[in-house]
């Protein structure tokens, strides 16, 4: 169950191809989490999906963790899939708690799109150069984002007029 | 002008078989749900209506009353004098086909031939053919009328499959019309009586036009499927396309009547496919004078009535057409095919007729 | 919520239809906008949420082992994959050991629940074509399934009767037999289905060539399970990434080339064929043994020792009152459920609540390959892209 | 007879009227379509039934189902009030009235005396049908080949793009 | 039997509400359902024509009426269809530029 984080291709690939944007890296239970920097997500993502030997051609996931009151608060999480390789990957991207925001992944997987709008919906994280990011799961007119922390579990109470 | 007492006798006569054949056609209509939604269930495995009376027998009785006393919702900003107009136009016309439509032979009473049947008009079919084509005003109507965009679209869908399969409808039928040399429906039914006689022997097949035009017939029969928009061709419904097509904002009353209407259209199709192809109400008659009456009312029910299953079995089994698909098949299948069929007739009838 | 679609400028008044959110064929309450050019799609855009109360949220409030009941309620026709999904990213979380006779009658229950959820939406699929009869037949099999999960769990469709570490209880004698009854039997049901639709000329004229999506193009919208395999793309996760013992047992992963609605049809058809292949492989091979971990502090003792011995009964009030406390960390554990990869994202925070579970729901990916299938297609042609990508709504909106 | 004809006369004409009385198209166009019913009432009047036939069947239950289709497919609304042409206002109301001046007095003076009604012909199918195949075979033939001609003009125009 | 003058009279009636019509209304339907009420008067009148004179050549001149009026209404209405796509209008009032 662990990870050979030295040799894991994918690592080493992306720390060939720029060096600055593996942030940090983790391993648990057989997972690899890359960090990448927000700067450099959409490279990378270009880079991991079109390398023939990695081929991450599917987005499975995509969502965010609050880590509040943490700074950095927020983090992207994309989880990637080799249908070739059969490999799974996991990129995360720190974001600050004031304004998140990180580049749309919508040319490097279209999958990205109803993903990008629900962390847009439930977390508020923009997403910048995503066509249509609107409400998905919650009313247009709805205040605040669920998924937050800060967000209480009962919902914020309304004082009826 | 003095009215004969002859005169007075054959006006009660005929008032008498109007109410009659409305007050059984009222009921069957009645029945007929209640039976299509037996055999359905029979179909599906379920037990279909069994509450209401024995076998669920005063379920058509509970419906009507339900549907009477239902709130009669009219939605906003519909055209409200064609909105009313659309149900009772499409009720009345799938009534009034009954008017030429014969369902027995003939009687004597106090020295008077009585003819079960309304009226025998000399060009019987063409009036069902004139009363059915207006069937399609109530049902544009009521889609446009509504306001709203399913019914809209149920009713553009309906008027463009109703108006390609009535051209389809009328050529199928020509082929029998040229053997029996009439409009009238009494005349066409007659040609059919007695059996078949192939090369000097007696075959004990009736003499049905059926072993003549089977082609015909076929492309009759599923037009007029077509036609009443049922199942495999009830797109102007379509209830998983168009929730309910052109009567999705009817309720009440008003949906009863487009209900009531369009089993009544199967019932008169059912009873022209029988006229026309399966010797009306001809089939062995025995016994006393009365049952030589009956017996031929009760051939012509039957017949009618393996047409009606017939339907509802097709409703069990079939999946729905596609609109494109649908015209197609009704343009470039269907119509050629009648017009073969008109074709070959002709030669056929003009080489015996030398 | 409550899309619209804008005008295109400089185009011409198109109708918008509002198809939903209460619309026979939407499968619950999906709402579709349609723009449409006489009876032709010309763009859709989806417009769900109606049925979103919040998961996410709750889980974050409720214990590991409380958690389970609300993954039920997301996929209300495969109630059995989420349980076993959310169990099993606890488990690898917890990096705990199953005994084999827990992961037999897992892998027994999910495959169950799979040809359950295949005939609900064979049913409604053909419903929407026009095809009535067809749902009640299903319907009528499909209860017999129920009476399994009832038989087992004591819920037709609320089941929670996987745990973590196991199952939840032992089950009564004889449920064996009543699985083999609907093994037996239910092949010879297959066919009579497929003897109704599959060469049926109306069904192929309605599916074939409809809804058409090429391998790429579903792999790049993210489609999974039956709707992925039906344009050719051999995955999956029971072969691909083996869980719960999948390895064990001999089966084909059925896939078609075509892409289209009738392929899809084919593959899911298949697809309970080869899961009761599944099932009785499971059912005649089931070993003896326990079905719970041999973990005291993460799974509750039985009755029986917990009212003999001082330290069950202590570890069962830990467990109950305060719940366990894995290790800081994250797991995603993807399983295949009927509609396609089933993910569970857990982050732990060592607490007894999960710090963030994050649900990858396989209708709600799908949802995004409806655009590309309905394009250009007729509004009959939409309704039946919509059954064969099989959504349900409570997933998606979880 | 008589009082069937002045009952389906008078409905014709306050149909007529409804026709270009109405604001909505839909309501003119079913007021069409009870002056072509009542005229086939009085077609059967004057004994032919196979023409009064033809006329709903074509007339009503084809024609003006095209033009009712055409209406809901545009959504026409309720007409706008306009100025209209002046020349129509100024020539033609008085044109139109001595025309109807003109026929009434024509037939006031010419027909009302003479006319007796020769025993009425057999206008069933068969004598039609006769006569079309004999005797209009050409004429027939030719308007045969104006429908051929009207379907692919109308399927040209009305197609968004060939 | 009603005398042959008041067939006339109504064919003309109905004549002259279709040609007031086809002069006064805006709508280019309704226009166009005001030809079919003047092509009606004109069959009432041949109808009539043909059972007087007892023969059936009325009858044959009124079907060969309504075969053209149906090809006439085909073609109308498609070209009501294309004007509407390209104007955007049913009023005669605006359909004045010979160029579409």
């Amino acid at each position: 169950m662990s990870v050979d984080l030295e040799n894991h291709a994918a690592l080493k690939k992306l720390r060939a191809f720029d060096p600055d944007a593996v942030e940090d890296v983790q391993a648990f239970r057989g997972e690899l989490t890359l960090f990448i920097r927000s700067t450099k997500l959409r490279r990378a993502a270009e880079f991991l999906r079109d390398d023939p030997e990695l081929s991450f051609d599917f987005l499975a996931d995509l969502t965010a963790v609050d880590h509040y009151p943490n700074e950095p608060r927020f983090e992207a999480v994309y989880h990637l899939l080799s249908i070739k390789t059969a490999q799974r990957l996991r990129l995360k991207v720190r974001l600050p708690g004031d304004d998140p925001r990180v580049e749309s992944m919508l040319p490097v997987w279209p999958a990205a799109n109803a993903y990008e709008r629900e962390v847009f919906d439930l977390f508020g994280i923009q997403f910048e150069n995503h066509p249509f990011l609107r409400r998905i799961l919650l009313p247009e007119d709805w205040e605040g984002h669920p998924l937050r922390k800060d967000y209480p579990v009962q919902g914020n109470i309304t004082r009826w007029p | 002008m003095a009215l004969s007492s002859d005169t007075l006798f054959l006006l009660g006569v005929a008032v008498v078989k109007v109410v009659v054949v409305l007050l059984v056609l009222l009921t069957a209509i009645a029945y007929i749900v209640w039976l299509e939604r037996k055999l359905v269930a029979h179909i599906q495995s379920r037990w279909g209506p069994y509450r209401v009376g024995p076998y669920g027998l005063m379920q058509p009785m509970a419906d009507g009353l339900k549907f009477l006393f239902k709130e009669d919702i009219v939605p906003l900003e519909v055209d409200r004098f064609v909105y009313w107009l659309a149900p009772f136009l499409s009720f009345t016309l799938a009534m009034l086909t009954f008017a030429v439509i014969p369902f027995g032979g003939s009687f004597k009473l106090f020295g008077h031939e009585i003819y079960l049947q309304i009226a025998d008009l000399n060009v019987g079919l063409l009036y069902i053919f004139a009363v059915t084509s207006l069937g399609v005003y109530s049902i544009a109507l009521a889609g446009w009328s509504s306001n709203s965009k399913y019914p809209l679209f149920g009713g553009l869908r309906s008027s463009a499959q109703m108006i390609s399969y009535e051209l389809s409808l009328g050529l199928a039928v020509v082929g029998t019309l040229m053997i029996s040399g009439s409009l009238s429906l009494r005349d066409i039914v007659n040609s059919q009586t007695g059996t078949w006689h192939l090369a000097g022997t007696n075959t004990f097949l009736p003499h049905w036009n059926i072993f003549v035009q089977p082609v015909g017939f076929i492309v009759y029969f599923i037009a007029a499927i077509a036609e009443t928009n049922r199942i495999p061709f009830d797109l102007p419904e379509g209830e998983t396309e168009l929730v309910g097509g052109y009567h999705t904002e009817y309720s009440s009353f008003k949906f009863a009547m487009f209900f009531m209407a369009e089993y009544a259209n199967m019932v008169t199709v059912s009873c022209i496919a029988t006229l026309l192809f399966f010797g009306g109400w001809h089939g062995p008659v025995f016994g006393p004078a009365w049952l030589h009456v009956l017996l031929p009312v009760f051939w012509f029910a039957l017949k009618v009535f393996c047409f009606l299953f017939f339907y509802i079995w097709t409703r069990g089994t079939l999946p729905r057409f596609r609109y494109d698909q649908l015209m197609a098949f009704g343009w470039k299948f269907l119509l050629p095919v009648a017009l073969l069929n008109i074709l070959a007739t002709s030669f056929v009838v003009a080489w015996i007729g030398t | 919520m409550a899309v619209t679609l804008e005008k295109i400028p400089g185009q011409e008044e198109r109708v918008i239809l509002s198809m939903g959110p209460q619309h026979p064929s939407t499968h619950g309450v999906l709402r579709l906008v349609l723009e449409l050019d006489g009876e032709t799609v010309i763009r859709s855009l989806f417009d769900i949420g109606y049925l979103h109360t919040g998961f996410e949220k709750s889980f974050e409030d409720k214990t590991y082992s409380q958690g389970i009941t609300l993954t039920d309620r997301m996929d209300y026709l495969a109630p059995l994959s989420n349980n076993l999904a959310y169990c099993l990213a606890i488990e690898k979380l917890l990096e705990l050991e199953i005994p084999p006779k827990a992961q037999w009658a897992r892998v027994l229950l999910t495959e169950l629940t799979r040809v359950g959820s295949h005939l609900v939406w064979l049913g409604t699929h053909a419903i929407d074509i026009g095809a009535m009869s067809m749902f009640l037949y299903c319907f009528r099999e499909r209860e017999e399934i129920l009476r399994i999960f009832e038989m087992v769990s004591g819920q037709r469709m609320m089941t929670s009767y996987f745990r973590v570490g196991g199952l939840a209880l032992e089950p009564p004698l004889g449920w064996l037999d009543r699985v083999k009854k609907i093994v037996d039997r239910f092949p010879e049901r297959v066919d009579e289905y497929e003897a109704l639709l599959t060469k049926n000329p109306i069904w192929l004229r309605r599916t074939q060539g409809v809804g058409t999506i090429s391998a790429e193009d579903a792999i790049a919208v993210g489609l999974s399970g039956p709707s992925l395999r039906g344009s050719g793309v051999d995955w999956d996760l029971r072969k691909k990434q083996p869980y719960s013992s999948y390895d064990k047992f001999n089966f084909n992963v059925p896939t078609r080339p075509e892409g289209d609605v009738y392929a899809r049809y084919l593959v899911r058809v298949a697809e309970i064929r080869e899961s009761l292949k599944i099932v009785r492989q499971a059912m005649e091979g089931m070993p003896e043994g326990p079905i719970k971990a041999n973990a005291p502090h993460i799974v509750l003792p039985d009755r029986e020792s917990m009212k003999t011995s001082i330290e069950a009964l202590i570890y069962h009030f830990k467990i109950v009152t305060e719940g366990f406390h894995p290790p800081v960390g994250e797991v995603y554990q993807a399983i295949e459920s009927p509609r396609g990869e089933l993910g569970i994202y857990m982050v732990s925070d060592g607490s007894p609540k999960p710090f963030r579970c994050h649900v990858r729901a396989p209708s709600f990916a799908n949802l995004q390959g409806l655009a590309k299938m309905m394009e250009g297609r007729l509004i009959a042609d939409a309704v039946a892209c919509i059954g064969s990508i099989d959504v349900v709504l409570g997933e998606i909106d979880r | 007879m008589v009082p069937v004809f002045y009952i389906f006369a008078a409905l014709t004409i306050i149909a007529a009227l409804s026709v270009i009385l109405q604001r909505t198209p839909v309501y003119s166009a079913l007021s069409l379509i009870v002056v072509l019913c009542s005229l086939a009432v009085l077609y059967v009047s004057l004994g032919a039934k196979f023409l009064a036939v033809i006329q709903v069947i074509v007339y009503a239950g084809a024609i003006m189902v095209l033009f009712v289709l055409v209406i809901m497919l545009l959504n026409a609304g309720r007409e706008r009030h306009t100025e209209g042409s002046r020349l129509a206002r100024w020539l033609g109301v008085p044109l139109l009235a001595a025309f109807l001046v003109e026929i009434l007095s024509v037939i006031w003076n010419g027909l009302s005396s003479g006319a007796v009604a020769p025993p009425a012909p057999d206008a069933g199918p068969a004598a039609v049908g006769a006569l079309l195949f004999r005797h209009y075979v050409l004429p027939f033939e030719v308007t045969s080949i104006l429908i051929l001609v009207a379907i692919l003009g109308a399927v040209v125009l009305a197609k968004k793009q060939l | 039997m009603v005398p042959l003058s008041h067939y006339i009279a109504l064919s003309a009636i109905l004549f002259v509400i279709g040609a007031a019509g086809f002069i006064f209304r805006r709508n280019i339907i309704t226009v166009f359902m005001c030809i079919e009420l003047m092509l009606n008067a004109v069959n009432l009148a041949f109808m009539a024509f043909s059972r007087f004179r007892g023969n059936l050549d009325g009858q044959l001149f009124v079907f060969f009426v309504i075969v053209v009026a149906a090809a006439e209404a085909a073609v109308g209405l498609a070209l009501i269809i294309s004007l509407y796509r390209s104007r955007d209008t049913l009023a005669i009032d605006e359909l004045d530029s010979m160029k579409l």
